[in-house]
């Protein structure tokens, strides 16, 4: 936030905030669309069963844990790479 | 869905809310055809008319992805209640 | 449209149909997208055999049929999701 | 193609106009890239240049994809029609 | 740019670049995207092997060749669809 | 990443570049996510856990999904430059 006054990190704020949660319903959307299409393949009867109930439940916890690993990843990832160009690699 | 009814908002406000309700939903649906049609649908398309078993197919499979649409939202909302903060990533 | 007025009705069904424009470019190019994916194949030739004339058009017409059935059921889950909610459910 | 041309457009109306048909076409254009790109590239990539069979699928590719787009552009239309209304989503 | 005056043209041109620049970000992801896809899948290692770069800079360099390609292409048909639109085809 | 830092931007400038680095970034992180979600995650979903051969493959897969980011951006800037002009397309 290098340089961004108090009031300017106040508007960035709100206006990443209002881009997320649109964001997050297209993030959202797709996970039900993935989860969906690797756990329900029956359409004989109209009710998910406890199988599709249960992969369903593990898919979205899997997608938590990964989403949150992944991000940590980035982190440092992206921090690694500032340095390096911060150091003139590029 | 996405529960709003709060006490005076303003005009725009109120008009922003009813407008975000109809695209979620509208989106909502065009994403249930798509999964649906890749379900249920002969993607060879020596007819042009849905058949029994296709109808049928779809029939069930919306019923089964808006059930595990809330379910999946009510599993989020759960998780992330317990981690007591906005969306972990 | 739960307590609008008429002129805020008005600018809501403006901007929705503005919105539904759009829209509708992407699921026309999705349409497209997939009907050809489906029915294209062979690139011995560059004009458009009969036989896949054909098939776009019955991709088309089940496409058709299918959003419209979609919709219906849409609605109907809608509503009654609606009213569970109403009843206290959730 | 989504002909407009109509009388006394304002400054803006004209500009959006415009604006709107390049926004089309190059949206059309990114889409039969990807589309005729998987049709027709050996995605084994051992060579980096494009070889003689994939630039002429490509290019068989490109007028099969326009054509089926204005085919299923007029079907649609015709359809909505028929039913006398806007998209029957 | 069919009766659009200087002016317009100019405020044309800034909102064309301006979106061309978002759409580019969109194109480049699904670049990256398509050609890791193809190209990495051996995860028992973490930097990229000689074999992956390679494919990796053969692959955008192909789809350079297609983007380009296809630019013309396209250019072509779209003049011969507005010449028999004009001649009143449709 | 996309290098600013030019000197004397208004407020608003200064803003819009640090606002489309995030989403610039953001974007990044979550295709990231779903590209190596495909290469490493079993999609039978027996575990709700990520094993540890998952998790392992997905921090190789995210150390070699930036590393091939950061490449491909570096190619066609230098294509780019090489044809003097914004992007081929």
């Amino acid at each position: 936030m290098d340089g961004l006054t108090n009031s300017e990190q106040q508007i960035l704020a709100d206006r990443i905030q209002k881009w997320q949660m649109k964001q997050f319903m297209g993030i959202f959307g797709n996970l039900v669309d993935s989860c969906f299409t690797s756990c329900v393949d029956d359409f004989q009867s109209k009710a998910l069963s406890g199988r599709e109930t249960g992969c369903l439940s593990r898919c979205v916890s899997k997608w938590m844990a990964t989403n949150e690993r992944m991000g940590e990843r980035f982190a440092e990832l992206n921090a690694a790479e500032m340095e390096r160009q911060q150091r003139g690699g590029r | 869905m996405f529960g709003f009814g709060q006490p005076k908002l303003s005009s725009e406000e109120k008009i922003a809310a009813v407008e975000n309700e109809i695209k979620v939903m509208t989106e909502m649906q065009t994403r249930m055809a798509k999964i649906c049609s890749q379900k249920c649908l002969d993607r060879t398309y020596r007819e042009g008319e849905l058949s029994k078993g296709e109808a049928s197919c779809l029939d069930r499979c919306s019923v089964k992805f808006f059930e595990a649409h809330t379910t999946i939202s009510e599993q989020l909302q759960k998780e992330q209640a317990a981690k007591g903060g906005m969306m972990g990533r």
